[in-house]
C-alpha cells in the first residue's frame, strides 16, 4: 500500500506537468491552478500518510523497472523511503504545496500561468525522483531534471533577454558541476559495478576522486564557492519560483547528496574538510554581499548561499542531524521570507530595490508579520525561532569538529541577524517612498500564515537537552547517521543565542527608524561585496569571454580551409597543366622526348 | 664480307635519332624541323637494317620498307601544309606561332 | 674493330646530320641531309641490306629530296630569311634541346650497349629476292596498310595543295588569325 | 528470408511509381500519397520481417543470398542482425518526417523529388543489410548519388558547393574503402584460391598486423568520413545547412548512421586486433570531435550549420563507444545513433520550417519567436533539451554508456567526453535562447512568421518526442536488440533452411 502511495506521490505531480503543458494554455486559469496546485496537494497528503505509518525506521523499497542491463553494470528506477528521504518527501510536498498555492494568487493575471504550473509540477516530481531514488542513476535524473526546470522557469518570462541569459547562466554552471558528477558516477560504477545506493554504501570504495567529483555537483547545484555565481542571477525568476526552487528545495540537493553518500565522504578526510571549508567561505562570502544588496530578492539570495554554507559546514563537520534540521528549517523560513517578499514586490508595482520601499509595515501588517517571523528564524533568534535551533545545533557540531569553525559560523550568525534586519528596517520602518497598492490575497496569505506558524515553533522538534530533551528529527534520522554528537559546554548555547540578539541591535543602531540612514562608505569591499567578491567577471574574463571569443575566430572552421587548400592546390595545379597546352608544336615534341627518355630510363633500370 | 658490327651501327642510329630530334627541338623554321624528322626517320629505318643484319633476317629490310613509305607520305603532307602555310600569309614558316589549330 | 668504310660512313653521316640541324639557310641544309641519306645507303650496303641501300639513294635521296628541293625553290628564300634563321638559333635556344638530345642518348646508349653481340659468321647478303619474299608472304598486310597511307597522303597533299594561289577559298587567304 | 530484399526494393519501387505519377502537367498530391503508400507499406515489411526474425536461432536474424557474379564470387547476400534491424527500424521512422513534413512542400517536381528521397532510403536499407562486401559498396554509392543531386537542385543558395563538396568527400573516401574491399579480397585469394566478395568468408582472412592495419584504415576512413570524424567532417556543416529540409534530416538521421554501421561491422568486427590498437588514436579523434564540435556549434550564428556541427560532437560519443572494445560501449554507441537521429532528425524539420517561414536560418536575425510560433518553439525547446544529454531522454542513455564504457580504459578521455556535455548544454541553450526567446526580433516581422505547426507536424515529432522518451526511459529492448554479430556467429541458414 505504501508503495503504491509512493509511487502516486511522484506521479500526480508528473501527471499534472503534462496536462497542463499538453493542454497549450487553452486551459482556463482557474482549473490551471486547481491542477496544479491539487496534484501537488494530494502528494503531501499521501506524503503525511506515508509519513504518519511508516515511521519505523525500516525502509521501504519499491523497484519500479531495470532501466539499463548491459555487460558489467545494470541500473533499475527504484524508490525507496528511509527516515531522510522521507523528511525530503515532506519538506518538498509541503513547502511545495504552500508555494504553489501561493502562486495561484501570484501568478494569477499572467497569460501564460499553464505552462509555469506546468514547470513548477514537473519540477516537483523531478525533486521527488531525486529524493526517492535508490540508485544514483535514477538520482541523477531527478538531478538534471530539477535543473532544466530551474532554467525553464528562471527564463519564465522570456522575453526580457536579460532572463534568458540568468537562465542559460544557471543551468549551465550547474551543468559544469552535473558533468563532474557524472564523471564520479562513472568512476563508482566502475569501481563497484552499480549505481544501487545500499550496496554502494555497505562497502564504501574509500575514493578521493569519486568524493571530490561527487562534492563538484553538489557545490554547483547548492550555489557554494566557487560555483555560486548563478544563485543571485536566478531571481530573475517568478517570486514563487525563487522560493521552490532556489530556497526551498532544489538548492539543498547538494546538501542532500552528500548526507545521502555520506559513509563515501566519511571515509575521505580531506573531502570532509574540503566540504566544511567551502561551507565557511561561502556563508562568510555570501553574508558578506548579502550586507550591502539592495534588491531584496538578491539580499534573499545571498542569504540561501550563507544558510546552504551553514548546511556544508555541518555535513563536513559530521553533524549529519543538525545539516538536515537546518535543511528543514531553512527551507521554512526561507520560503517565507521569498513569499513575503514577493507580496512586497506585487504590492509596490514589481519594484525590488529595498531603497524605494519604506515605512510598509503598517501598510500591510500581515505581510510584515510573516518577513519578521521569517526574519527572526533565519537570524536565529533564540527559543522562538525554528531557525535558532537549527543553527544551534550546527555550532555545536562545528565545535566539535573544530572551533575556528564555530568562530567563523557564529561570525556569520552575527552578519546573518544584521543584514536581514537591516532589510527589515529598511522596508518596513522609516518613511515611505512608494504608496502600496491592492491587498493580499487569501490564497497569498494562507501560505504565509502556515509558514509563518512553522517558522517559529518548527525548531521545537529538536532541542539542546539544556532546554528541553526533544529529539524527534534526530533520532528518527540516526539509523542512517548514528546517534548524534553530543552537547558541548553551556557556554556555547549563550554565545549562540546572544550573538544574533547582538546582530539585530546593530542593525537597529545603524538603520532604526527616524535617523537618517546609514549607508555604508562606497568603497572598494562594498562594490566588490555588492557583485558577489568579483566571481562573475573573473570568470568572465578567464573562461567565457575567450572562449567565446575563439569560438567567433574559428567560426568557418579552420578544417574547412584545409580542405579549400587542397581544392586550390588542385585548382591551380590544373591551371599549370592548362599552360602547358600551349598549342607549340616543339613544346610538344620536347615533352614527348622528356616521355620516351623517361621510359627508356624505366625500362632500362628496372 | 666484312667483320662490321650491327651493334656499332645501332649506336649510330641513337647518334642519328638523338641528332635529328635536336634539330626538331631546336629549330623554329617548320622546313628544317621537317628535315631533322627525315634524319629521325632514317636513324629508325638503320636500326632496322641493323637488327636484320644481326639476324639474318629480311624482315629488317621490310621494315624498312615501311618506314620509307611512311617518309614519303609524311613529305609530302608536310610539304604541302608548309606551301599552304606559306601561300597563307605567313613566309616565315615559324613553327611556335601556329598554335590555335585553324587559319 | 669495325671496317674502314663502315667507320667512314659513320662519321659522314653523324657529321652530316649536326650540319643539316645547324645550318641557317635551307638548301644548305637539305644539301647536307642528301649527304646524310648517301652515307646511310653506303652504310645498308654494308650492313649486306644492298636493295635497302638503292631504294634508300633512288626514293629517299632522289624523290623526296627532289620534292625538298621544289618546295624550297617555291618558298623563294632569301637574305631576310638567313638572317631570321640566325636569330632563331641563338645559342640559348640550344641549351634545353642539347640536355634533352644528350639525356636520350645517355639512356639510349647502355641500352644499345646490352644488346646480345653479334651472331656467329659475318652478316650475309639478304636481297631483293629475299625481302620480296618476306613483303608478299607475311608481310602482305602490312604493303596494303603501307597503299593505303600512301593514298592518304597522297589525297590529303592534294587536298592541301589545292587552290594554294587561288582566291575561291576563304581559309586559304586569311591573314591568319592565329598568327598572334 | 526473401523479405529482406523486399526491403531495398520496395522504396525503390515506391520511388519509382511516385515519380510516374507525377508525371502530369497538373501540380498534384499524388506523388506524395504514393509515398506515404509507400513506407507504411515499408513498416508494415519491417515489422513482418521483425515478428518472423529467427529471435533464438543466434545473433544472426535473417538471410537471403543468390548468385550475382559467380565468376566474381560476388552474391546478392544479405543478413540481419540486431544492430541492422534497428537501424533498419530508424530508418523507416525518419522517413515519416521527410515524406510527411518536408516533402509536402516541394513546388517544382515533387514526384522527382521524392524518387530520389525513397532511393535514397533504399540505399541505407541495403547498406544495413548487405553482407557481400562487392553489394554492400554497390549500396553505399547508391545512396550518395540521389542526395547528390538533392541538394544539388532543391537545396539553398550555396548549394553548388555544398553538393561538390559532400560527393567528392563521400565518393573519395568511398574510393579508398573499394580499394581496401579489393586488397582484402586478392589477399583472401592469394591465401585460399577463391574469390568470394563474401564478409563472413573474408572475415577469416589471415592477415599481417601491417596489412590489416592498412586495410582496417581504408574501411575506416570511409566510414570516418560518413559519420563524420573531425577533421574529416568539413563536408558535413555546408551540406547540410544548403540541403532541403528532407535532405538534412536523411542526412543527419539515417547517413550519418551509416558511418557508424560501418564502422562497427567493417572496422571493429573485419580487423578486430588492428581495430584494438588503433584504439588510442580513435578515441582521441572521438573527443576531439566532441569537443571540436561542440565548439564550433557555439560559434555558429547559422542555425542549420550549429545543428550540423552539434551533430559532430553527438557522433563523435558513437566514435568512443564502437572503439570502447566492450558491447557496452557498442550498444550505448547504437542508442547513440538512434537517439542521435531522431532528436537531430526533428531539429532539422524545424530548422527547416524556420527557413521556410522567415527565409532566412541566420539567428542574428530571428528571436522571440516563442510569441509568434508557440508550438515550433516549445517543440524546438523539447528537441534541444533532449539533445544536450537530459537523462530520460534517449541521448543520455548512449552517452551514459559510452562514457562507462570508455571511462574503464581511459578514465581522462571520459572526462574530456563528460565535459562535452556541458558545451553541449551550452549550444543548445544558446540556440533556443537566440531564436526563440527573448524580444521579439526586428528582422522579419514576426506577425508574419507564419502559421503555427499544425496537426500534422505536432504529430509527428510528438510521435518523435514520444520515441525519445521511451528510449530514454526504457531503452532495454534497443540495448539487447544493439549488439552486433560477428562474423564467426552462427550463421542463420546453419539454424534453420
Amino acid at each position: 500500500m505504501d508503495a503504491l502511495f509512493l509511487k502516486l506521490i511522484v506521479a500526480f505531480p508528473l501527471l499534472a506537468a503534462a496536462i497542463l503543458l499538453l493542454s497549450a494554455g487553452r486551459m482556463p486559469a482557474r482549473a490551471t491552478c486547481v491542477i496544479g496546485t491539487g496534484s501537488v496537494g494530494l502528494s503531501a497528503l499521501m506524503a503525511a500518510r506515508v509519513a504518519t505509518h511508516a515511521t519505523s525506521p525500516a525502509s521501504l523499497h519499491v523497484p519500479l523497472w531495470s532501466w539499463m542491463r548491459v555487460e558489467g553494470f545494470s541500473t533499475r528506477i527504484a524508490f525507496t523511503l528511509d527516515p531522510l528521504s522521507l523528511v525530503m518527501m515532506l519538506v518538498v510536498t509541503f513547502v511545495g504545496f504552500l508555494i504553489l498555492l501561493y502562486a495561484c494568487g501570484y501568478m494569477r493575471d499572467d497569460p501564460d500561468i499553464a505552462r509555469f504550473f506546468g514547470y513548477m509540477t514537473l519540477f516537483v516530481a523531478a525533486m521527488l525522483v531525486l529524493v526517492f531514488s535508490s540508485d544514483l542513476l535514477s538520482l541523477y535524473i531527478g538531478w538534471e531534471g530539477v535543473g532544466i526546470c530551474s532554467y525553464l522557469l528562471i527564463g519564465f518570462w522570456h522575453i526580457d533577454s536579460a532572463n534568458v541569459a540568468a537562465a542559460r547562466k544557471a543551468f549551465i554552471v550547474t551543468r559544469i558541476g552535473d558533468a563532474a558528477m557524472l564523471c564520479g558516477l562513472l568512476l563508482l560504477a566502475t569501481r563497484a559495478g552499480t549505481l544501487e545506493i545500499a550496496p554502494l554504501l555497505a562497502a564504501p570504495p574509500a575514493s578521493a576522486t569519486a568524493a571530490f567529483l561527487l562534492l563538484g555537483g553538489a557545490v554547483a547545484k547548492s550555489a557554494q564557492a566557487p560555483l555560486q555565481t548563478w544563485l543571485p542571477d536566478a531571481m530573475a525568476g517568478p517570486t514563487p519560483v525563487s522560493a521552490l526552487i532556489h530556497a526551498a528545495t532544489m538548492v539543498t540537493a547538494g546538501v542532500y547528496l552528500i548526507a545521502r553518500l555520506h559513509p563515501l565522504f566519511a571515509a575521505v578526510p580531506a573531502a570532509m574538510a574540503t566540504v566544511a571549508l567551502i561551507g565557511l567561505v561561502t556563508l562568510l562570502l555570501a553574508a558578506g554581499s548579502a550586507l550591502v544588496q539592495t534588491d531584496i530578492k538578491r539580499i534573499l539570495a545571498y542569504s540561501t548561499m550563507s544558510q546552504i554554507g551553514y548546511m556544508f559546514l555541518a555535513l563536513g563537520a559530521g553533524a549529519w542531524q543538525a545539516a538536515i534540521f537546518h535543511l528543514v528549517t531553512h527551507a521554512v523560513f526561507k520560503a517565507l521570507l521569498f513569499m513575503a517578499a514577493g507580496a512586497v514586490i506585487l504590492r509596490v508595482h514589481h519594484r525590488q530595490d529595498i531603497y524605494q520601499m519604506g515605512g510598509l509595515a503598517r501598510a500591510m501588517p500581515g505581510v510584515f508579520a510573516a518577513f519578521l517571523a521569517g526574519a527572526a528564524a533565519l537570524a536565529g533568534l533564540p527559543l522562538l525561532t525554528a531557525g535558532f535551533y537549527s543553527k544551534e545545533m550546527i555550532l555545536q557540531g562545528a565545535w566539535h569538529a573544530n572551533p575556528l569553525l564555530w568562530a567563523g559560523a557564529l561570525l556569520g550568525a552575527l552578519a546573518t541577524a544584521v543584514y536581514i534586519f537591516r532589510c527589515i528596517f529598511i522596508v518596513f520602518f522609516g518613511p515611505r517612498h512608494t504608496d502600496p497598492t491592492g491587498r493580499t490575497g487569501a490564497t497569498m496569505a494562507l501560505p504565509l500564515l502556515c509558514l509563518g506558524i512553522l517558522a517559529l515553533v518548527g525548531g521545537w522538534i529538536d532541542m539542546p537537552d539544556a532546554i528541553a530533551p526533544v529529539h524527534l528529527l534526530s533520532r528518527l534520522l540516526s539509523p542512517l547517521f548514528g546517534a548524534p554528537t553530543a552537547e558541548g559546554p553551556s557556554w556555547l548555547l549563550w554565545t549562540g543565542s546572544l550573538v544574533p540578539l547582538a546582530g539585530v541591535g546593530l542593525a537597529w543602531l545603524l538603520w532604526r527608524p527616524r535617523i537618517r540612514a546609514f549607508t555604508p562608505p562606497e568603497d572598494a569591499v562594498a562594490r566588490l561585496a555588492r557583485t558577489g567578491w568579483g566571481f562573475d567577471t573573473l570568470y568572465d574574463t578567464l573562461v567565457v569571454r575567450p572562449f567565446v571569443a575563439l569560438g567567433r575566430l574559428n567560426q568557418t572552421d579552420i578544417c574547412d580551409r584545409l580542405s579549400d587548400a587542397t581544392a586550390a592546390t588542385a585548382r591551380a595545379g590544373g591551371r599549370m597543366l592548362g599552360r602547358m597546352q600551349s598549342g607549340q608544336v616543339r613544346r610538344y615534341a620536347g615533352w614527348i622526348a622528356a616521355g620516351t627518355i623517361a621510359a627508356l630510363c624505366l625500362g632500362a633500370w628496372p | 664480307m666484312s667483320t662490321t658490327s650491327p651493334a656499332q651501327a645501332l649506336l649510330l642510329a641513337a647518334v642519328l635519332f638523338a641528332t635529328g630530334m635536336l634539330g626538331v627541338l631546336a629549330r623554329r623554321n617548320l622546313l628544317l624541323m621537317l628535315m631533322s624528322i627525315e634524319i629521325m626517320l632514317n636513324a629508325a629505318a638503320l636500326a632496322f637494317i641493323a637488327a636484320g643484319a644481326r639476324w639474318h633476317a629480311p624482315q629488317g629490310q621490310v621494315m624498312f620498307l615501311m618506314i620509307l613509305s611512311l617518309a614519303a607520305a609524311e613529305a609530302a603532307i608536310g610539304l604541302a601544309i608548309i606551301l599552304r602555310l606559306h601561300a597563307a600569309g605567313r613566309p616565315t614558316l615559324d613553327a611556335d606561332t601556329g598554335n590555335r589549330l585553324k587559319g | 674493330m669495325p671496317d674502314l668504310p663502315f667507320l667512314l660512313f659513320s662519321l659522314v653521316a653523324a657529321a652530316a646530320a649536326i650540319m643539316v640541324v645547324t645550318r641557317p639557310i635551307a638548301v644548305h641544309a637539305l644539301l647536307y641531309l642528301v649527304v646524310v641519306l648517301l652515307a646511310l645507303a653506303g652504310l645498308f650496303f654494308a650492313l649486306g641490306a644492298p636493295f635497302a641501300a638503292m631504294l634508300e639513294i633512288i626514293i629517299y635521296a632522289g624523290a623526296v629530296m627532289v620534292l625538298f628541293v621544289f618546295v624550297v625553290m617555291m618558298l623563294n628564300l632569301g637574305r631576310p630569311d638567313r638572317d631570321r634563321e640566325r636569330h632563331w638559333m641563338a645559342p640559348a635556344v640550344w641549351i634545353g634541346p642539347s640536355l634533352l638530345s644528350g639525356l636520350l642518348l645517355a639512356a639510349l646508349w647502355p641500352a644499345l650497349r646490352a644488346a646480345p653481340p653479334a651472331g656467329p659468321g659475318s652478316p650475309t647478303v639478304i636481297g631483293p629476292e629475299a625481302v620480296g619474299i618476306m613483303l608478299y608472304g607475311p608481310y602482305v598486310l602490312s604493303v596494303e596498310l603501307a597503299s593505303f597511307l600512301l593514298l592518304a597522303g597522297l589525297i590529303s597533299a592534294f587536298h592541301i595543295g589545292r587552290d594554294i594561289r587561288g582566291t575561291g577559298t576563304g581559309t586559304g587567304t586569311g591573314t591568319g588569325t592565329g598568327d598572334a | 528470408m526473401i523479405a529482406l530484399p523486399a526491403l531495398v526494393l520496395l522504396p525503390a519501387i515506391g520511388g519509382l511509381a511516385a515519380w510516374l505519377s507525377g508525371q502530369g502537367d497538373r501540380p498534384t498530391h499524388l506523388p506524395w500519397w504514393v509515398a506515404i503508400a509507400t513506407i507504411i507499406l515499408q513498416t508494415v515489411l519491417l515489422l513482418v520481417v521483425t515478428l518472423t526474425a529467427g529471435f533464438g536461432t543466434g545473433p544472426w536474424l535473417g538471410h537471403f543470398s543468390i548468385p550475382w557474379i559467380p565468376a566474381l564470387g560476388i552474391a546478392a547476400r544479405m543478413d540481419m542482425d540486431g544492430l541492422s534491424l534497428v537501424l533498419l527500424w530508424l530508418t523507416t521512422l525518419l522517413s515519416f518526417p521527410c515524406v510527411i513534413l518536408s516533402a509536402r512542400d516541394i513546388g517544382e517536381r515533387p514526384g522527382l523529388f521524392l524518387l530520389l528521397v525513397l532511393t535514397t532510403i533504399a540505399g541505407v536499407d541495403g547498406v544495413f543489410l548487405a553482407t557481400d562486401l562487392f553489394l554492400f559498396f554497390f549500396f553505399w554509392e547508391l545512396m550518395l548519388v540521389p542526395m547528390y543531386v538533392l541538394i544539388l537542385r532543391w537545396g539553398h543558395e550555396d548549394r553548388r558547393r555544398a553538393a561538390i563538396k559532400f560527393f567528392l568527400f563521400t565518393q573519395g573516401s568511398g574510393l579508398l574503402m573499394l580499394v581496401a574491399i579489393l586488397g582484402l579480397v586478392i589477399l583472401h585469394w592469394r591465401s585460399t584460391g577463391t574469390l568470394t566478395f563474401d564478409y563472413f568468408a573474408l572475415a577469416d582472412t589471415v592477415l599481417t598486423p601491417a596489412t590489416a592495419m592498412a586495410l582496417m584504415l581504408g574501411f575506416f576512413i570511409a566510414f570516418a568520413v560518413k559519420l563524420p570524424v573531425v577533421p574529416l567532417h568539413v563536408w558535413l556543416p555546408d551540406t547540410h545547412t544548403q540541403a532541403p529540409t528532407a535532405g538534412s534530416v536523411l542526412l543527419a538521421g539515417i547517413l550519418l548512421k551509416t558511418g557508424g554501421y560501418g564502422l562497427i561491422r567493417f572496422v571493429v568486427l573485419l580487423f578486430p586486433d588492428a581495430a584494438a590498437r588503433f584504439t588510442p588514436v580513435a578515441l582521441a579523434l572521438g573527443v576531439a570531435g566532441i569537443l571540436y564540435g561542440a565548439w564550433l556549434s557555439l560559434a555558429q550564428d547559422d542555425m542549420k550549420r550549429l545543428i550540423a556541427y552539434s551533430s559532430v560532437s553527438h557522433l563523435g560519443f558513437v566514435l568512443l563507444g564502437v572503439f570502447s572494445g566492450s558491447p557496452m560501449g557498442m550498444r550505448g554507441a547504437v542508442v547513440q545513433m538512434v537517439a542521435h537521429g531522431l532528436s537531430t532528425g526533428a531539429l532539422f524539420v524545424i530548422a527547416g520550417s524556420l527557413q521556410d517561414r522567415l527565409h532566412t536560418r541566420d539567428m542574428r536575425r530571428m528571436g522571440g519567436l516563442w510569441q509568434a510560433l508557440p508550438h515550433l518553439s516549445s517543440v524546438a525547446l523539447f528537441f534541444a533539451i533532449a539533445s544536450l544529454g537530459l537523462p530520460g531522454m534517449g541521448n543520455f542513455v548512449g552517452e551514459f554508456l559510452v562514457l562507462l564504457a570508455t571511462w574503464r580504459i581511459s578514465p581522462p578521455t571520459a572526462i574530456l567526453g563528460a565535459a562535452g556535455l556541458v558545451l553541449s548544454a551550452v549550444y543548445s541553450l544558446t540556440m533556443i535562447g537566440r531564436a526563440f526567446l527573448g524580444p521579439p526580433a526586428t528582422g522579419p516581422d514576426p506577425d508574419h512568421a507564419g502559421p503555427d505547426f499544425g496537426v500534422r507536424q505536432m504529430t509527428v515529432l510528438g510521435l518523435t518526442m514520444a520515441l525519445l522518451l521511451v528510449l530514454g526511459t526504457y531503452p532495454q529492448p534497443i540495448l539487447d536488440l544493439s549488439l552486433p554479430a560477428g562474423p564467426h556467429a552462427t550463421q542463420p541458414e546453419a539454424g534453420r533452411p
